[in-house]
């Protein structure tokens, strides 16, 4: 059976159940997800949605890439990393991984590396949007990270 | 500049609302770093010096080390690359 | 907002969107959740189905203990824990994981664990039937593993 | 047996398919060890000699430890379990 590498940036509402679907095989027997989901706070501050902004095709690109890490470190099936765009209201999907294996611990390592590496190397932005009317901030995933990307 | 080569430079997130534009295309050295492309950014658009530090920059879609020399063509896609949030 | 912990043993089909949504929280950032599947083969031999069988009042209370103990662990918010029993066909889930937390590594890490407490802890068997016609087997999740339960 | 109770004896899976049975009752001393427990079983019930010692008991839906001395009451439940399948 071939293996599915699955990439999308979208604007559209993330599906899960038709990600795990695509994922999911007769000779799988874990399907391991990740759901980033939109927060209704930031340091005591409601937040009401967020806003993500992508370089689309470089994004799809970098998600393929981790793709191919995957699969040179855990022993999967099928890969779909989905990261949505445009508004994300309170409590709705960001970005959605779900990936198969025949054996638990390598569905379940990989999430865990897939989501990490996303929020490392996939160029998207969220704005944060305040109830309070104070002035939306562009977030960042960790101090310094994006800085030392250009060295690998 | 003799050398000179004419690149397409996107701005994303906050790079972008700073820039007041998402796209534009600008003459570079054909060959140089990207430290000093980002310099000459700059002086394009002063109001990506608070950024330029925490910026990363891709060329064609893929990450480029701050001190490597960059041999860049004609239509090329320079891409400023704030701190990433996705997730 | 108070936390959640269900937990369930049922003959019915499992639905993931439905504990996903049961876990997800607006002041959530995180949902992580593991999809145990029915593999087709089990060492060459093509498998048609699974068929599981609980100690049900036990196997629940089990789950709640696992519950507790990834509370104690782990830093998350919801927690969802159900397995399906009878006859279970390849590549439909017998058992779904869904936890949310505040922070992603505290899913990520409370999943990984609760699959194991409920390959280890709780009384479920399946017993494994085969194309061939060959005699069904009833499988153990690793060697002496039960035995090892009652000096824990 | 002045000593003797009756408890509820379950047996699931393989265990229940070589007892035959899922459920059934039996007179056991009032103080007993697991390992004690499952020798009056295999006597009642020979075919569980293979899975004896792979099997491990629960008193009312709890574990216990082997050597660990139990105290019985009428109407516990003693469960037989072979090593788990779940997931």
């Amino acid at each position: 059976m071939l293996n599915l590498d699955y990439v999308s940036v979208t604007e559209k509402h993330l599906d899960l159940n038709a990600l795990t679907d695509m994922v999911g095989r007769e000779d799988g027997g874990a399907i391991s997800t990740f759901i980033g989901t939109t927060r209704n706070s930031f340091q005591g501050k409601a937040v009401v949605r967020l806003e993500y902004e992508a370089y689309c095709t470089m994004a799809e690109k970098q998600m393929s890439v981790i793709c191919d890490t995957i699969r040179k470190t855990y022993n999967v099936l099928n890969i779909a990393i989905a990261h949505r765009i445009g508004v994300v209201p309170v409590r709705e999907a960001s970005v959605i991984i779900a990936i198969s294996s025949a054996h638990r611990i390598d569905s379940l390592e990989a999430v865990h590396y897939a989501i990490d590496a996303v929020k490392e190397l996939v160029p998207i932005w969220k704005k944060e949007v305040y109830a309070d009317g104070s002035e939306p901030e562009w977030k960042e995933n960790c101090e310094g990270c994006t800085k030392s990307l250009s060295k690998k | 500049m003799t050398d000179a080569v004419q690149v397409r430079l996107l701005f994303f997130a906050r790079s972008r609302e700073l820039a007041g534009t998402s796209e534009t295309s600008i003459q570079v050295p054909k060959t140089t770093t990207v430290n000093n492309l980002l310099k000459i950014i700059v002086k394009h658009y002063p109001q990506l010096e608070p950024v330029v530090d925490s910026v990363a920059v891709a060329v064609n879609e893929e990450f480029q080390g701050n001190s490597v020399e960059l041999t860049l063509t004609a239509g090329d896609i320079v891409a400023i690359i704030p701190p990433i949030s996705g997730g």
